[in-house]
């Protein structure tokens, strides 16, 4: 397979997730569609990694995946409080930083 | 596929690997309903009574007619079920129960027949990555039926498999150490002088104790604990979506007897001819599963706190103590 | 083992003994704290003298051993290595500061006994001796660096100590300031040394230098004196020097250890470890070597004049290392060592001597109170005549071989080196003055209050604990040295510590008699060999000769002293009346704390002041007031952006990335 | 067959990515997420990552989607209203998203990159991406980022048991 199609893929696949960011107002999904485009990263990681012959690239991907298994902790214990202290679940309701 | 088993040290024809896969499935399937029998023979001897003995001589293809039971009963679903994936569910715990068989091991490369499905270099993690799916399994079951004994059950089952996994791996890791690979083929083959379960006896004990958590057997079966959910995850499951089940559970079981057979008890190492590797390797993992039906006739069940905190807090110390404690020797000798 | 390992271990036991001590804090009890502190001192002082023997059984030529442990950094082919070098130049340097550190810890070990901080006080210690033995044993200029950098954090630690006392605090401050400015001036030549050469290891540096830079060529000259902005501002040298009497502020070990035998060398130490870039650039070394002679002659001359114990000899220690600076400045590299050493010796013993005459003094500093302890504490008053005497090279005392070393050279290399040679004379005819001073004024007479308080009861009085400098009542927390002070002549520890630092001031300087041993020069060869003064140097004859111009003027420097404070005691007063300019000029430093804030302290409080009144009051207040309106409006219109919702953010976030991509995009085409 | 391979995990991890962002209860997006990263998986395999994949799996399958599981189950499976209060990003959100994704294409086919148009590097030894191989890179040059990130770990640990933890004044009252 050309690599060219691992990087359109991990394009792609970015793209659906900042979408997600987008277009989603529940926190947990928003969550999960950081997830779609760290993913989205480690693939174009591993591309180049197998592109340039380089295995450094797959040890970055690793570490993504255990900065993605923080962000993931932290922002689902946000959530969890958020729950907790009865707030709406929607992103569109937190608006501490209104201007 | 050449970019897949690239680093495969050894790989047949394609032919001959759809031989050998059909080849493990038939052997492994045909052992669940024997280990079945056996279990409740013994249950019934260690309790006083006789087990089944109507059908067949000695009650001795009860199995089957277990099998013909389930079959032919009507596949059920009961109203609040979410269609898709009720039934996908069993069928996901069976499939990754059965793709893990292709990393057992009953023998090495014998006259161009690596006796084995394949011998990945990730080795054991590949384990360990389809147990993560089997997850998947029980919560999708429990969370699709609609029904709260059933998700409790699930979410029960789904908080045990992540904590004993952990005790798990950390077990393996000592004899990964040993070994230096993680291929199970290298593992047994670093066994010639001395079964890991020797240098390594507490992994073992810990593996093993993980292991009953993992396959949701006695004294850990709290998941499908019938006193309090009925019967956990799999209540509204009937029929052969059951079995499915049924049958998952106990190639579990199977497939973690092979898997300790494998890593501390020499997998296919014993003597006589080479050609007595695959029985000596059966009988190994036979042998343990023995040990799962006992324990299941001796022991009784913890209660849900009991077995967390004695997963967190006995087992990972311990396990990760033996984890460092082999380091430090691996590294001095 | 090799030198190398015999070096990391050097390193890692004063590391282990300060994160023991500090993490186990409360934990254990503060003398067995102490004992780990000293015992990890001792223990890198013994890996020292297993390097010493390693070294010492390699081949000459083969002395140098560079041992790298880890990768530090790696950047785009170039790598910087957390490396140790080790050869006779750190061995020696590892010695001087493990050894006398190990002496002032017992020392310690007894004078803090009653501190509330005693975990602190060894921790910080500890941390001290690791930083520096990290700044000498660094393999490359990166790691000198970082050494530099924490030896002057753990010099603010340790001046600090006593938090409570603000000035104990601005002390500390002014400390790590004027450090921090050396620090920037040693990165900026790191950096330009980077630029040149493309390498900081030292080995490659030296190697490539000469192929690099000709003589005198500014790049290598501007290198120099960015290295010597480092060394004068961690060696108080002139106009750096403000801070080393204000750090008299830190408990007296302090002062010991790091404003006389260890910290304030460090910059003597580098301009001999970067020896090569100096000869490459005559201007800097002798520019410093100036500067060097600068120094000894004002810090001596305000020596004379001031009252305070302790900031006599801080100024002393100013003017010894000025020594070395002359010393390095103008080649004589195995001299400037062979100082650094015996003056740690007695500067240390004479540091010492004066913490235990101030805390029988109830923690007051001023000589002018002090009489009659000849008789109050014998022991003391022994090591202080010891101290003073190699302090002003007394003949037979190891200051007296070391320093009139360095003179010889200098007249040996004639010219303008002549004239430095003079002025050194000068100095230690002034040294002799000052230390003899002390002396003359503490130790004979009849005893004052405190004295005879001591000599009646057997302890010290129990003074109200209060700020030497200010004379304020302070709480007891800010560490005290307590009620159940003990001095000198009962304290083991300081006794111990004294009496082997006092037996090495006298006897040190048989280790290089001339013509006869010469052991430091022959130990040190193999680190200067690459020297061009390698082969030159004053005959034996010569040196003599420099040696008794030494001892004449030693003894009538004391002499003199004796003149001044014994035999006719009016002739001090009477001169500082009759030259009272002079005088105040002297007792306050040569107005150089003034100078400073005047030049550079006081313009920028002024702008401030001015930014603050004025500027800030109408020009930009006016402005405010009149645009602000404008902005109001204007924000008015920007606030609907800031809707605090999340997704309008990435929004615009995503905005701006397809922006920019596409500009990038349009750009290659 | 790579070909196929590549496809079919394409197929599935793009499906995934898409039922992730289109289903409307959190429950089913994280199973949709689940999916996509097993064909991310296999993916990772053709790139000849099988350490990867495999801690792709264990970790992502095996227990970062659990504790999205575990909080998607407890937060329930709340639905999304379909009103929006700023229905412009629904308009404006894909349309940006979808000029990026061309833009980055544009700039992968149009670049200069040496391997576009074959399998990539042909220096990749035996044992390229194996545990081995990883091990050695992650233990020897890496080690410093592997300790950041184990730092990391335990800080969030830490951070997420405050987080979420039941406060002492929160368990008196009630």
């Amino acid at each position: 397979m050309d690599i060219e199609w691992y990087l359109v893929l991990s394009a792609l696949l970015f793209t659906i997730g900042f979408t997600g960011v987008l277009i989603r107002r529940n926190p947990v999904v928003i969550l999960l569609c950081l997830e779609l485009m760290l993913s989205a990263g480690a693939l174009a990681m591993l591309a180049f990694s197998r592109m340039l012959g380089d295995q450094d690239g797959q040890v970055m991907v690793l570490i993504v995946l255990v900065v993605a298994a923080c962000e993931v902790v932290v922002g689902l214990g946000i959530v969890v409080a958020m729950f907790r202290r009865r707030l709406p679940l929607d992103v569109d309701d937190m608006k501490e930083l209104k201007g | 596929m050449t970019a897949l088993l690239a680093d495969t040290t050894f790989v047949e024809a394609t032919w001959i690997l759809v031989v050998k896969s059909i080849l493990i499935f038939i052997v492994i399937l045909s052992v669940v309903p024997v280990v079945l029998l056996v279990e409740r023979k013994l249950l019934g001897r260690m309790q006083q009574r006789y087990g089944p003995n109507r059908v067949g001589p000695y009650g001795s293809i009860q199995p089957l007619a277990d099998v013909g039971k389930l079959l032919s009963k009507q596949s059920f679903r009961p109203k609040a079920a979410i269609p898709f994936l009720y039934e996908i569910a069993p069928a996901l715990t069976i499939f990754s129960a059965v793709i893990t068989l292709a990393i057992l091991p009953f023998g090495d490369v014998q006259g161009g027949w690596g006796l084995y499905g394949i011998d990945v270099p990730i080795g054991i993690l590949y384990f360990f990555a389809f147990s993560s799916i089997a997850f998947y399994g029980l919560l999708l079951g429990g969370w699709a039926s609609g029904s709260k004994y059933s998700f409790l059950g699930a979410m029960r089952s789904a908080a045990q498999l992540i904590s004993y996994e952990i005790a798990m791996g950390l077990s393996l890791l000592g004899v990964v150490m040993m070994a230096g690979s993680l291929s199970l083929v290298d593992i047994v083959k670093a066994q010639g002088e001395i079964w890991y379960v020797v240098p390594q006896i507490v992994a073992f004990l810990i593996f093993m104790v993980a292991g009953f958590a993992e396959t949701n057997r006695v004294p850990f079966d709290l998941p499908e604990a019938d006193a309090e959910l009925v019967a956990g995850y799999q209540t509204e499951y009937g029929g052969m979506r059951f079995g499915s089940y049924m049958f998952a559970e106990y190639m579990e079981v199977l497939i973690v007897s092979g898997i300790a057979a494998t890593m501390f008890l020499g997998g296919w190492m014993g003597p006589g001819p080479s050609w007595l590797d695959p029985i000596w390797m059966l009988a190994k993992m036979l042998l343990l599963t023995g040990f799962f039906i006992w324990i299941r006739a001796t022991l009784p069940r913890f209660r849900y706190d009991q077995l967390m905190s004695f997963g967190w807090k006995i087992l990972i110390p311990i396990a990760t103590l033996n984890v460092l404690v082999t380091a430090v020797l691996v590294v001095a000798t | 083992m090799s030198a190398a390992t015999w070096g990391w271990l050097v390193l890692l036991f004063p590391l282990l003994g300060s994160l023991l001590i500090g993490f186990s804090f409360r934990k254990i009890p503060p003398k067995v704290a102490g004992a780990v502190g000293i015992g990890a001192i001792f223990l890198a002082f013994l890996c020292g003298i297993g390097a010493l023997i390693a070294v010492q059984g390699e081949p000459s030529e083969s002395r140098h051993v560079a041992s790298s442990l880890w990768e530090y950094a790696s950047v785009g082919g170039f790598t910087i290595d957390l490396g140790i070098y080790v050869d006779p130049l750190s061995v020696f340097m590892v010695l001087v500061i493990t050894g006398v550190s190990t002496l002032i810890h017992v020392y310690s070990y007894s004078y803090m006994q009653s501190d509330e901080g005693y975990h602190r006080f060894f921790s910080y210690l500890n941390f001290f001796v690791f930083s520096m033995l990290l700044l000498v044993l660094a393999g490359n200029f990166a790691l000198l660096i970082v050494g530099w950098a924490f030896v002057g954090f753990a010099s603010y630690a340790l001046i600090s100590y006593w938090y409570r006392r603000e000035t104990a605090t601005k002390a500390g401050m002014k400390a790590f300031v004027i450090n921090v400015i050396g620090d920037i001036g040693l990165v900026l030549a790191a950096i330009l040394i980077f630029r040149e050469l493309g390498v900081v290891d030292y080995a490659a540096v030296f190697e490539k230098a000469p192929e690099v830079f000709s003589t005198n060529q500014w790049e290598v000259v501007a290198i120099c004196l960015l290295l010597l902005v480092g060394a004068f501002a961690k060696s108080a040298q002139m106009p750096f020097h403000t801070w080393l009497a204000d750090a008299m502020e830190g408990p007296t070990p302090v002062s010991a250890l790091i404003h006389a035998a260890t910290m304030v060398t460090a910059g003597v130490y580098l301009v001999a470890r970067a020896h090569p870039l100096f000869e490459l650039a005559p201007t800097a070394a002798d520019l410093a070597a100036w500067v060097g002679v600068g120094t000894l002659l004002v810090a001596g001359t305000i020596a004379i004049v001031v009252t305070d114990l302790k900031r006599i000899i801080a100024f002393s220690t100013m003017s010894q290392i000025g020594y070395m600076f002359v010393a390095v400045g103008i080649g004589a590299y195995s001299a400037g060592m062979f100082h650094l050493m015996t003056h740690a010796f007695f500067k240390a013993l004479l540091f010492m001597a004066a913490g235990s005459i101030i805390s029988a003094m109830a923690n007051r500093q001023n000589i002018d109170h002090m009489k009659g302890f000849g008789k109050a504490m014998p022991f003391t008053a022994v090591m202080l005549i010891i101290g003073a005497l190699a302090l002003s090279g007394f003949p037979g005392t190891s200051g007296w071989f070391s320093k009139d070393e360095i003179i010889d050279f200098a007249s040996f290399r004639g010219g303008m080196y002549e004239v430095m040679a003079v002025g050194m004379l000068i100095g230690a005819f002034l040294t002799a003055i000052y230390s003899f001073r002390i002396i003359f004024r503490i130790l004979p007479g009849k005893p004052c209050d405190e004295a005879q308080y001591l000599i009646d009861n057997g302890h010290v009085v129990h003074g109200e604990p209060g700020n030497p400098a200010t004379g304020e009542l302070e709480d007891t927390e800010v560490g005290y040295p307590g009620e159940e002070h003990h001095i000198a002549e009962q304290a083991p520890g300081m006794k111990i510590g004294m009496a082997v630092l006092g037996f090495l001031a006298l006897v040190g300087g048989l280790l290089q008699i001339p013509g006869v041993d010469e052991v430091i020069t022959k130990f040190l060869e193999p680190s200067f060999e690459d020297s061009i003064f390698v082969n030159s140097h004053p005959t034996v004859a010569e040196a003599w000769t420099g040696l008794g111009s030494g001892a004449l003027i030693s003894i009538v420097g004391i002499f003199t002293a004796w003149l001044l404070y014994v035999k006719k005691p009016g002739i001090p007063s009477r001169l500082e009346q009759r030259l009272q300019p002079v005088h105040s000029l002297l007792v306050n430093k040569w107005y150089f704390d003034e100078i400073i804030d005047f030049l550079i302290v006081n313009p920028v409080k002024a702008f401030g002041r001015f930014s603050n009144e004025i500027f800030e009051r109408y020009v930009i207040n006016g402005l405010t007031s009149g645009t602000v309106g404008v902005i109001r409006s204007a924000g008015g219109a920007v606030r609907d952006l800031q809707s605090g919702m999340l997704r309008g953010y990435a929004v615009l976030m995503l905005f701006g990335v397809v922006g920019l991509l596409l500009y990038f995009l349009i750009r290659s085409i | 067959m790579t070909e196929v391979a590549f496809f079919v995990g394409a197929i599935g991890a793009i499906g995934g990515a898409i039922a992730v962002v289109a289903m409307r209860n959190p429950f089913y997006s994280v199973l949709a997420l689940v999916v996509h990263l097993v064909f991310l998986a296999g993916i990772f395999l053709l790139l000849r990552a099988q350490f990867i994949a495999a801690a792709q799996i264990v970790v992502y399958a095996g227990a970062v989607m659990v504790i999205y599981v575990f909080v998607a189950a407890y937060v329930g499976g709340i639905e999304e209203p379909m009103f929006d209060s700023s229905p412009m990003l629904r308009i404006v959100g894909p349309i940006l998203a979808v000029a990026l994704f061309v833009e980055i294409s544009i700039a992968v086919l149009g670049s200069s990159l040496t391997a576009l148009g074959t399998d990539g590097s042909d220096k990749i030894q035996g044992g390229f991406g194996t545990p081995e191989a990883i091990g050695k890179l992650m233990l020897e040059d890496f080690l410093i980022a592997f300790e950041a990130a184990s730092l990391l770990l335990l800080v969030a640990a830490v951070a997420a048991i405050i987080l979420a933890g039941r406060k002492k004044a929160q368990k008196e009252a009630a």
